[in-house]
């Protein structure tokens, strides 16, 4: 009973980490419509941003919000140069896209900053939390910025009139168009939001896979998939989609005998792709209702 | 990201002879180039060149898939690893003789690709593309599982004797292969372009196209959907079979995700849907990272990446619009003459 | 009475194929005008041309502006709002999320509670349902919505694409009654496009009648629907 | 960068002691890729994909054979060192070595890197009869002198690293309960089929195994499961991430158990200072080179050339990364195989000379570790020490090991 209760906290703990992925996994998706396989490389990038202001003197905090402003204006230049001249090519060729745009963050920053493993820095230290030493502070603090930045999110989009233009633009931009919304600054604006969400998201897991070129390969899958899991429409869906598939992935390692340990991602993946064909639009996502 | 719709201007009647003996003439020319640059080339080029067709099979497999169905699959790369174990394991365990191990490998594969393809019929756009996407990061793993070890040699993989040439004939083994690869090559395009052209293709086609008006049709869609996969992963399969007897060797890290989309961006290059556009899109994959790391070795990723950004921002259609335009420029010059 | 809306020479391209081969024609401000046609006239192309949503040539001129050069945002920005065909609802967001949409170019969060309200008044069906997804209501309430969302601009020019389209009679006896009240009482100028003639026709002052992208006949709605041609082929009596 | 350093001309000076000495040019032998003037070596590496961190290594070579040739090369001859791609894709492994053999006409393969590239070359640079010498990957397989006579490793095999672990253990700790994390794939199996091998009919005192794989995000699930084990042994058989991640959750936990960490994610500046010092100190390790990080060395003749050459040759090269010392050592042991060969630049004598060399001691091998090779003994580095970690540094202790293979 320990065991489980041990394995369910530290589900948690790694799951925070999905949740944070998932959450700029939604954002893009609110925005373009599609997923960025590109998204994790450049979260990495931006923590990369952070780690090297922080080497260069500059208190964290302050890299902390020069590195959001960095990526958010990254995010919207990438939008403008790469794919806004894509605009009218096939979905497919958007994918080829983010494809050679992960190819070329990997690579630079390999070169830039080689691939030994670097430490990041935590704002909220790596002590054990409420005397529990399956979960650290960092842990804790990075569940408590996830719901924070879920909560604006969730402000953003519901009670803005650009997070309403935003959502318009991605579900039908032609309509959005009639009604006056310019719906490629609002794409541009997606992409400069999860830009600097996968910044934050990458500043908090950093301190705990630490920081190297390839360190969001792997999450950012569990990120896809949580979010694919929760809803891709709902914020909120992805966050508690990231628990679970932490907490589920420990579960299957640590009780299904035999190939449970070796397996315990296909495992998981399969379970997620049962989810889906019994719930298309993931748990927590809203089902769309069409009259014809 | 499931409607893939290419729109080709419609060609008028008068316009199909002349396109027709273009597209002949071309056909004809690609082939006798086929058959001949072995003759020409060292041993390692014809290697080369191989592998290039194994990896076209493989897009073209994808090809018929995507441009075929409207499905969209991020792991060709486990179909193709199951048909290369199952011909490995077959040739070293079995002492199966290589040619019978394709057909093994197909069936295999086809199987395989069924039992995926059930559940992906409910799934659609991302949610098949992270189905797929989990397949190819899953199949390593199944592949190093303790279990099979006996079989698949586990993380070490398995050697693979390359077969000689039948017959006592008197070329090199690797041109005995090229040879071989390009006849299953040809037998597969011919294959698909029947297929496509058959009742089956075009059930499957207008499933791409609208899958709505395609039931109401009477189009078979679980039936249709499900056999797109099945044959599809039965091509990949039969390239990896051929791509582990070209390479000799089978391991758990030669077939990552890495190759799935690379197999994927093979498609793109070449065009969604355009059979003839495996070769281009192949050529790409095989020789582009080879240029790649001529002009820069720390930054090959990024010199790869650059590239592949300017093949679509020129062609975003692939190698299917320099076809395209490649006519039109024909057409032109019969007319004038 | 002044032109808001004059179009001359206007000529629309679908890639290779020519749409429209040279249209002219100019609506007053204020009036409401039909544009006839059978499928495939041109009828549709015409309003997507207005709004520069297709490659056209040619002059448009909304109240005394070029519209030439500018983008589907900004023509919509001075005052067109345009129904497409299917209605262009947003499925997945509420009644009350679409009519806010409605009125994104506008900065007077006052103003535009309001006419919240005033299109409820409009419209009560979509008051019941305003925290409903905007994909479940009927397909007449969708068009009452479509309709309410356009009116959320303020707009002095509304673009109508067979808004009929698929609705019982009844309905679409309603949705005219409302057109022509919105025409009478908010000073809209409206250019419908219509398959089901002889409503159009009812409401409308001016009409046009289009083939093969060409204007074939223009005229007062009264003069048209006496037209013997057009009463068989538009008409059916 | 271009890594093909260009063989330059032969020097008029050079050309007349080649004539004048007339014996001397009577005992030349050369194969294809070696002539009067240079010497053409062949390296595949994976200089993008999932394990380029690796390709490091490659660069430090060239930077190597450009200092040699800077210094005038090798007998009197220029190294053009061709180095090529895989991806770490073992088909694309397969297309460079051909490449190498076949269209570049090397001498030899150097160094080409990872179990399964070079699993997948090997039985065509035997057919080939090419030297693939100095192999970089601890794969036991790679030293089988018998069936692969043109195959040769480097470092010590993981399995005698795993060996010399359990050995340790059944002298110091002989009832401990002994947790294991290892990496599911060639390396974690070879170095775990040491231990077990080492520890013999010993094998109950290992209480829970468990691996992980390179993909998962977090190893911090496996860790809390083996702590449950009850075990006060634990022994991590990762690379550098995983290690620091467990190093770090390990202490995390409270958990203080006796610790090896295997050799190549025990580096000080990849691994410990990441991992936290304070979390890392009495960890266990063995090695068998001076650590590029550690200040112990500051004074060592051997590192004092090596920083020299990175200053020079490498300046962007990070001297904490590990592969660093690595590859400067290996392209020194065949900078000195190269050297015996002579003037018999013929492949069969290059395999000679790789396995003739005796008590060869690279500037960065730990005190007492030397290179011997035999023509039955394929394994260049069989000697390792074993280090504690204590403040900012691994501290060697007891004897200098060997960890043959076959014992």
């Amino acid at each position: 009973m320990e065991l489980f209760v041990n394995q369910v906290l530290a589900g948690i703990a790694t799951g925070a980490i999905y949740a944070c992925m998932a959450l700029a996994v939604v954002m893009i998706y609110q925005a373009i419509d599609h997923l960025n396989f590109a998204q994790g490389e450049m979260a990495m990038f931006s923590t990369f941003i952070a780690w090297q202001l922080i080497q260069w003197g500059v208190p964290y905090w302050i890299a902390f919000v020069l590195t959001l402003a960095i990526s958010f204006a990254g995010g919207i230049i990438i939008e403008r140069l790469l794919f806004k001249p894509l605009a009218h090519a096939p979905i497919l060729t958007h994918v080829a896209g983010f494809i050679a745009l992960f190819a070329i963050i990997n690579s630079v920053a390999g070169l830039t900053w080689d691939f030994t493993i670097k430490q990041f820095p935590s704002p909220f230290g790596s002590r054990p939390f409420l005397g529990s030493q399956l979960i650290s502070t960092h842990q804790a603090g990075m569940i408590g910025v996830t719901l924070v930045l879920l909560l604006m999110l969730y402000g953003f989009f519901r009670f803005t009139r650009i997070g309403l233009a935003m959502r318009a633009a991605a579900s039908l931009p032609e309509s959005a168009r009639l009604v006056g919304i310019n719906v490629g600054w609002m794409i541009a604006l997606g992409w400069g939001m999860a830009s600097a969400i996968g910044a934050i998201a990458g500043m908090l897991i950093a301190p705990v896979v630490f920081l190297e070129p390839n360190m969001m390969g792997g999450i950012l899958l569990y990120g896809f998939a949580s979010a694919v899991l929760g809803g891709l429409s709902s914020p909120f869906g992805a966050v508690i989609g990231g628990f679970l598939v932490g907490i589920f992935e420990n579960l299957v390692g640590t009780y299904i005998p035999g190939v449970g340990n070796e397996l315990k991602l296909p495992i998981a993946l399969a379970l997620i792709v049962t989810v889906l064909v019994v719930k298309p639009n993931g748990l927590f996502g809203r089902t769309v209702v069409q009259r014809v | 990201m499931s409607t893939i719709q290419e729109t080709v201007a419609p060609a008028a009647a008068a316009r199909v002879t002349i396109r027709r003996s273009v597209s002949t003439i071309a056909q004809i020319v690609v082939l006798l180039l086929l058959l001949a640059t072995p003759l020409f080339v060292k041993n390692f080029v014809i290697f080369q060149l191989t592998m290039w067709l194994v990896y076209a099979i493989a897009i073209m497999a994808l090809n018929l898939l995507t441009g075929g169905s409207g499905q969209f699959s991020l792991g060709q790369s486990a179909f193709y690893a199951l048909g290369a174990y199952t011909s490995a394991i077959l040739m070293e365990h079995a002492d199966v003789n290589y040619v019978l191990t394709l057909p093994a490998s197909a069936l295999v594969c086809f199987v395989a690709g069924v039992l995926f393809g059930l559940p992906a019929l409910r799934l659609s756009g991302v949610y098949l593309a992270l189905a797929t996407f989990a397949l190819a990061t899953a199949m390593p793993q199944l592949l190093k599982l303790g279990v099979f070890e006996s079989w698949t040699g586990g993380v070490q993989g398995l050697v693979v004797t390359k077969p000689d040439a039948p017959f006592h004939l008197p070329i090199s083994q690797d041109m005995w292969l090229y040879y071989f690869t390009l006849l299953v090559t040809l037998l597969i395009y011919a294959a698909s372009v029947n297929l496509l052209n058959s009742r089956t293709g075009r059930a499957m086609m207008a499933i791409r196209d609208n899958e709505i008006a395609a039931s109401a049709l009477g189009v078979n869609l679980p039936l249709y959907k499900t056999l797109a996969f099945g044959i599809s992963a039965a091509f990949t399969g039969i390239a990896g079979a051929l791509g582990a007897i070209v390479v000799q060797f089978v391991a758990p890290d030669g077939y990552t995700i890495q190759l799935a989309i690379a197999i994927f961006l093979g498609m793109v290059v070449g065009g969604v849907g355009w059979l003839p556009g495996s070769l281009a899109g192949s050529a790409f994959i095989v020789f582009v990272p080879n240029v790649a790391e001529n002009i820069s070795k720390g930054l090959s990723g990024a010199v790869f990446g650059a590239l592949l950004i300017v093949v679509i921002f020129v062609v975003p259609h692939g190698a299917r619009q320099v076809a395209l335009y490649g006519e039109a420029l024909a057409k032109k010059f019969l007319k004038n003459n | 009475m002044s032109s808001l809306l004059e179009i001359e020479d206007l000529r629309a391209y679908y890639g290779q194929v020519q749409a429209l081969h040279g249209l002219q024609f100019s609506l007053e401000d204020g009036s409401v005008t039909t544009l006839l046609g059978a499928n495939g006239a041109g009828k549709t192309t015409t309003l997507r041309a207005i709004c520069n949503m297709i490659r056209s040539t040619g002059n448009i001129r909304f109240d005394g502006k070029p519209l030439a050069g500018r983008s589907t945002e900004d023509i919509v920005k001075l005052g067109i709002a345009h129904v497409p065909q299917g209605r262009g609802t947003f499925t997945r967001m509420t009644v009350e999320e679409n009519l806010q949409l409605g009125a994104m170019t506008r900065r007077d969060s006052r103003g535009i509670a309001d006419d919240v309200e005033r299109m409820y008044d409009h419209f009560p069906k979509l008051r019941e349902r305003s925290d409903q997804q905007a994909g479940t209501l009927s397909g007449g309430e969708q068009q009452m919505l479509a309709v309410a969302r356009a009116l959320m601009l303020r707009p002095r020019l509304m673009l109508l694409d067979e808004p009929s389209f698929g609705l019982a009679p009844l309905v679409v006896r309603d949705l005219f009654a409302i057109l022509a009240r919105i025409n009478r009482d908010d000073k809209v100028t409206i250019l419908v496009v219509e398959q089901n003639a002889q409503l159009a026709l009812a409401i409308a002052g001016q009409a046009y009648v289009i083939e093969t992208g060409r204007i074939v006949m223009a005229g007062e709605a009264s003069a048209v629907a006496d037209n013997e041609d057009i009463r068989k082929s538009y008409l059916g009596y | 960068m271009n890594f093909r350093s260009t063989v330059s001309g032969l020097s008029a000076a050079l050309a007349a002691v080649v004539i004048a000495s007339g014996s001397a040019q009577a005992q030349k032998q050369y194969d294809t890729g070696a002539t009067d003037t240079g010497i053409k070596i062949g390296n595949i590496m994976p200089y993008s994909g999932p394990a380029s961190a690796y390709g490091v290594i490659g660069k430090i070579e060239a930077a190597y054979f450009a200092m040699i040739n800077e210094q005038g090369g090798i007998n009197g001859r220029k190294i053009e060192f061709i180095s090529y791609d895989d991806g770490y894709s073992p088909p694309k492994a397969v297309e460079q070595a051909r490449k190498l053999v076949e269209s570049d006409e090397v001498l030899l393969v150097f160094s080409p890197l990872g179990t399964p590239s070079n699993s997948a070359i090997q039985k065509y640079m035997n057919a080939k009869k090419v030297p693939q010498l100095f192999v970089a990957t601890g794969a036991t397989k790679f030293g089988e002198a018998k069936t692969f006579p043109w195959t040769m490793g480097w470092q010590p095999p993981y399995q005698s690293e795993g060996k010399i672990y359990a050995k340790y253990l059944l002298a110091n700790k002989p009832d401990a309960k002994v947790a294991i994390m290892y990496q599911n794939d060639d390396f974690g199996k070879d170095l775990l089929k040491g231990f077990h091998d080492g520890l013999g009919e010993k094998g109950s005192i290992i209480v829970a195994e468990d691996s992980y794989e390179v993909a998962e995000p977090s190893i911090d699930s496996h860790i809390v499961k083996l702590k449950a084990s009850g075990a006060d042994t634990f022994v991590s058989i990762t690379t550098p991430k995983f290690a620091a991640q467990a190093i770090k959750k390990v202490a995390e936990l409270g958990w203080k158990p006796t610790y090896f960490q295997s050799n190549v994610g025990a580096s000080v500046g990849s691994v410990m200072k990441p991992a936290g010092f304070e979390n890392g100190q009495d960890v266990m390790s063995a090695s068998y080179a001076k650590d590029g990080a550690d200040p112990q060395w500051d004074n060592d003749e051997g590192m004092k050339k090596f920083y020299a050459f990175l200053a020079k040759y490498a300046p962007d090269a990070n001297r904490t990364d590990a592969s660093v010392v690595y590859g400067y050592g290996e392209a020194q042991t065949v900078a000195q195989v190269l050297k015996q060969a002579g003037d018999t630049l013929t492949r069969e004598n290059i395999m000679k000379q790789a396995a003739n060399l005796k008590d060869f001691v690279p500037d960065t091998l730990l005190p007492g570790v030397k290179i011997n090779t035999s023509p039955t003994d394929f394994y260049p580095i069989e000697q390792l020490q074993m280090i504690r970690f204590k403040g900012e540094k691994w501290e060697p202790f007891g004897p200098i090991i060997s960890g043959e293979v076959r014992d």
